[in-house]
């Protein structure tokens, strides 16, 4: 049957991430906050970040959302966590670029766990589910109001 | 129903076709319905045939274009039983009609303290352009509420509807509980208080009859894309002594009767509300979704159905962990059926689905303030429609039972 | 060019049918144009193996659907040059893009005393809309003159456009002088006053290379049905800095970031603007249009009009009491030609020349202002497009001699 | 040629009507008047009636318009002049089921010259032009902001 294609997408990973999310709440300090939205199906993030000397000290993050969503953010905190800000914008463009699928050979080694949401290129109507973190990341890190760069780091429609 | 459902299956070409490898499974039917080859043959027959510039030119297919375009305006006359085309204006779409009824009417009749009155499973189309209005007014936007099993609260309605009341606006057909609103009652209410009817049809003109005499209701806002129709055109009926009070909306070609340098001058209803060139052989298409409708006629397309309702509704309420929002009673319910399996997304219920050849939508289905009532970020919502048979109904049943067990399992 | 002219007219079925026993000349193309088969079947195509709602859908139809919709939008950019796509607005055509520029831009910006310019040569849906608007705020329309073979008068422009001028609004070509306007110019005097410059492209989008960075206009309304394009889609495309400042225009499904119950956020551009279903196979349709012309090269289509203009213009301008207005000279003259045969009112031209198969235009073609500058009540107009031939023109000459000829001897 | 099917419509009566029109000009008193417009193609007609002892006296007509609207009115003046508004309203109701073509065997005599006008039923974009002078007078005769009843008395779309 079809379903078995889900496997591409839903790998066990991702469940894990999505039933037991990492840095699911919120912090004591923040340096960094935003709300972002997917308008079309309702899903929200919050994203906390502490910045001390140029290093992401921690995050956190809530709202609601689907299973890639969720896995999405929880795998996004693993891998940014401990790097600086610039690190973690190259991070993005990185998990940008991967799950449009356009470059079969990119290096996702940097994503960690979040590398496996490469099977989510198949799935067009999913994509933004799992840009939603990654982009609230970027907006939280390089702007005031949480807009200024939303358009850059997806390439694809933010609905 | 005149045609078999296998004769109506075969007018729809798209619905013969395999999505990720199943035959697909169409039920996302109030987003958008699939058109007949009669409605895609009459805008290729408009276009290679007689397509010209409407109301405008002497020349021959100018005047076969605009016998066509006025044609389709008696068409959807005779649809809604409106007593003159005169009251029937093409617009976009339902949204661009309701928009215009509160742009015009509303601009000029709301003020500071008045009432609008909807309710809480409104569409965004019929919310957000009288949210905007009554802020822009400093009016008050009441909310009716809603029986435990979704149906509107019409003691609560009797409540909200007051002598402040200028304009009500309700859905005739929710597009996500199914539930039929009473158009004619709330009518009445309303003119009781001296206010008008606004009724979004989007939903209730593709599935059952709808009378605007005897409903009573002052305007009637739909989309032909709902209802077999193309995209682009959608319909407001309003009634004739309203729309003659209500200025313009948009200014241009073909609306003017008399245009000087610094004023200018209207035609008669209906052409008053329709600048610059109209969507033609939207209209057209439209024009022949109504005569495909009404070959099979409304009640059966009503009763075809309530009879899938009747079916799956029972099966669905039989899923362990599913959660279907509006009344369980399927004499209740129509053919749009809203539902959530515990513990997980529907996003990733619809993508299971998908992946099973059926599409559904997953989302808050353009009714964010339903939602926060409901409780829930977001639904599935199947919907039904005249082609859709019990065997569509069994695989939508199988597939959420399948995705059920995959994300259990983490696998098939 | 590419593509015969023997090749591009079996493009287009309609072309090939009697009109009153003669074989149509179809010489209303300022008015709409006919549809090549790429654009219908594009149509077709959409509604028998993609259809879907957009944006809102996670099942696999609802993503081709999306995908073609958001192509289309792309080639739109690509054919104007437009930065991004956030600056292309589907709308329903010019006329609603240029309503909305006044409702939303107009709105916000114009208050009493302002200026806002256009010309005598505007077509109502650029000048009714700005009329209102400086009727709603006591602002002052102002009006360009015209030189006297009916160019745009760019001395008195430099008077018009002051510091006290907010919009300036010029048609890139007339609908009926057959004249084109230099916006760049115009921009530039705009921008120099801090105006802002709307190009009413509905005209020039259909027959000549059009750049939206090149001509440094604010907003560009243009229509898909003067282009190829179906009925009911249109572009408006605005700078990105200057559509973020603009309120939306109509509220409802698809425009929101987030519905609360008394107030809401909207999406980013350009789905801010685009409230409701989208004219999905209108899009799509206009962006097969665009394939088709660009095929072709928008350079070619021109240089085939130019050559026509070149061969018919000297013809009508020897036709004894016949007047052409506008330039006399071709090489200032675009494919729109109006006349009129002294002593017979244009309306009984054109039925006689109905009756030989030509279909042209007679009225004040939506510029009543221009009819009065002129001292005309109305006028002939005969417009030429890519699927015309020389062939054509002279089928024109004759039937006006012979109408001519009628109605100086009551007979033929 | 197709051009002789010309004849049908412009019939050598017209022809002279719209060359010399009848009742062209305006009154010295005038009970009713009106002006209207056929909005798409700018033909105008400004129509004076001297109504008295519920007679129509004298009746006068000015404006722009093609061969067919100023023959159409100046057939008009002659026919309703010295009849009663009653009478010329049943001439409008005749006038206006004979250009639309529907009733083959209308009795249209008591148009007189206008009767001629029955062959623009088969030229259909011009049956506005032939109609504007009747729907001008019945709008004087019936209504006094000379809009209440346009509807009424063509079957067609006005424009
Ligand atoms: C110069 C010009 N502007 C605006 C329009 C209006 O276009 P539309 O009727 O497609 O809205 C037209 C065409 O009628 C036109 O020629
Ligand atoms: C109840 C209801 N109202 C309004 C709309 C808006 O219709 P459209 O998107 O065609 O303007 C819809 C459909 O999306 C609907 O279901």
């Amino acid at each position: 049957m079809a379903l078995s294609s889900l496997d591409n997408l839903y790998r066990q990973v991702i469940l894990d991430h999505s039933a037991h999310p990492h840095h699911h709440g919120h912090l004591q300090q923040v340096t960094n906050e935003i709300e972002m939205r997917n308008p079309t199906c309702g899903d929200v993030i919050q994203l906390e970040v502490a910045v001390f000397n140029d290093k992401i000290n921690d995050i956190a993050f809530s709202g609601d959302g689907c299973t890639i969503s969720q896995a999405s953010a929880s795998m996004m905190t693993d891998a940014v966590i401990g790097n600086t800000p610039a690190q973690a914008e190259e991070m993005v463009q990185v998990f940008s670029k991967m799950i449009i699928g356009d470059q079969p050979n990119l290096d996702t080694k940097i994503l960690e766990d979040a590398s496996v949401l490469n099977g989510v290129a198949k799935f067009p109507a999913r994509i933004k589910c799992a840009a939603l973190a990654w982009k609230a990341l970027n907006n939280a890190l390089t702007s005031n109001d949480g807009k200024g760069k939303a358009g850059q780091i997806v390439e694809h429609h933010d609905n | 129903m005149v045609k078999s459902l296998n004769q109506i299956r075969n007018d729809f070409p798209i619905l013969d076709q395999k999505v990720n490898d199943e035959d697909l499974v169409y039920l996302d039917n109030a987003a958008t319905t699939q058109k007949p080859r009669a409605v895609v043959e009459a805008l290729a027959h408009y276009y290679y045939t007689d397509n010209a510039n409407v109301h405008r030119g002497v020349h021959t297919l100018a005047e076969r274009a605009t016998a066509d375009f006025e044609a389709a305006r008696e068409k959807v006359r005779a649809f809604i039983n409106a007593r003159s085309t005169t009251e029937v204006l093409f617009t976009r779409g339902t949204t661009t009609s309701l928009n215009w009824i509160a742009a015009s009417y509303g601009e000029k009749v709301i003020g500071a303290g008045d009432e609008i009155v909807i309710s809480y499973m409104e569409h965004h189309s019929n919310l957000v352009p009288w949210q905007q209005l009554a802020l822009r007014k400093k009016a008050t936007l009441k909310y009716i509420k809603m029986t435990a099993d979704g149906h509107l609260d019409m003691t609560d309605a009797a409540e909200q509807i007051t002598d402040k009341t200028k304009i009500v606006a309700i859905a005739q057909v929710s597009n996500v509980l199914g539930v039929v609103n009473p158009i004619k009652a709330l009518a009445k209410l309303a003119h009781e208080h001296g206010a008008i009817m606004v009724a979004d049809g989007a939903q209730s003109l593709p599935n059952m009859p709808v009378d605007v005499q005897e409903l009573d209701c002052d305007f009637l806002a739909f989309s032909g894309h709902k209802m077999l129709g193309p995209t682009g055109i959608g319909v407001l009926y309003g009634k004739e002594a309203i729309l003659n009070e209500m200025p313009p909306i948009e200014f241009g070609g073909e609306m003017i009767d008399f245009v000087d340098l610094f004023q200018s001058s209207w035609k008669e209803l209906p052409w008053k509300f329709e600048a610059g060139t109209p969507d033609i052989s939207g209209a057209i298409g439209l024009g022949a979704a109504i005569d495909y409708l009404s070959a099979i006629g409304m009640a059966n397309v009503q009763a075809h159905e309530q009879e899938l309702v009747n079916y799956v509704l029972p099966k669905l309420l039989a899923i362990d962990d599913l959660t279907v929002y509006g009344p369980h009673d399927p004499a209740q319910h129509t053919g749009v059926i809203a539902f959530n399996l515990n513990g997980l997304h529907p996003h990733d219920l619809a993508t299971g689905l998908d992946m099973e050849g059926v599409a559904v939508r997953a989302g808050h289905h353009c009714a964010q303030p339903l939602m926060k009532y409901l409780k829930v970020p977001a639904t599935a919502r199947a919907s039904f429609y005249l082609y859709n048979t019990k065997a569509d109904a069994d695989r939508l049943v199988d597939a959420i039972v399948a995705t059920k067990e995959f994300f259990k399992h983490g696998t098939v």
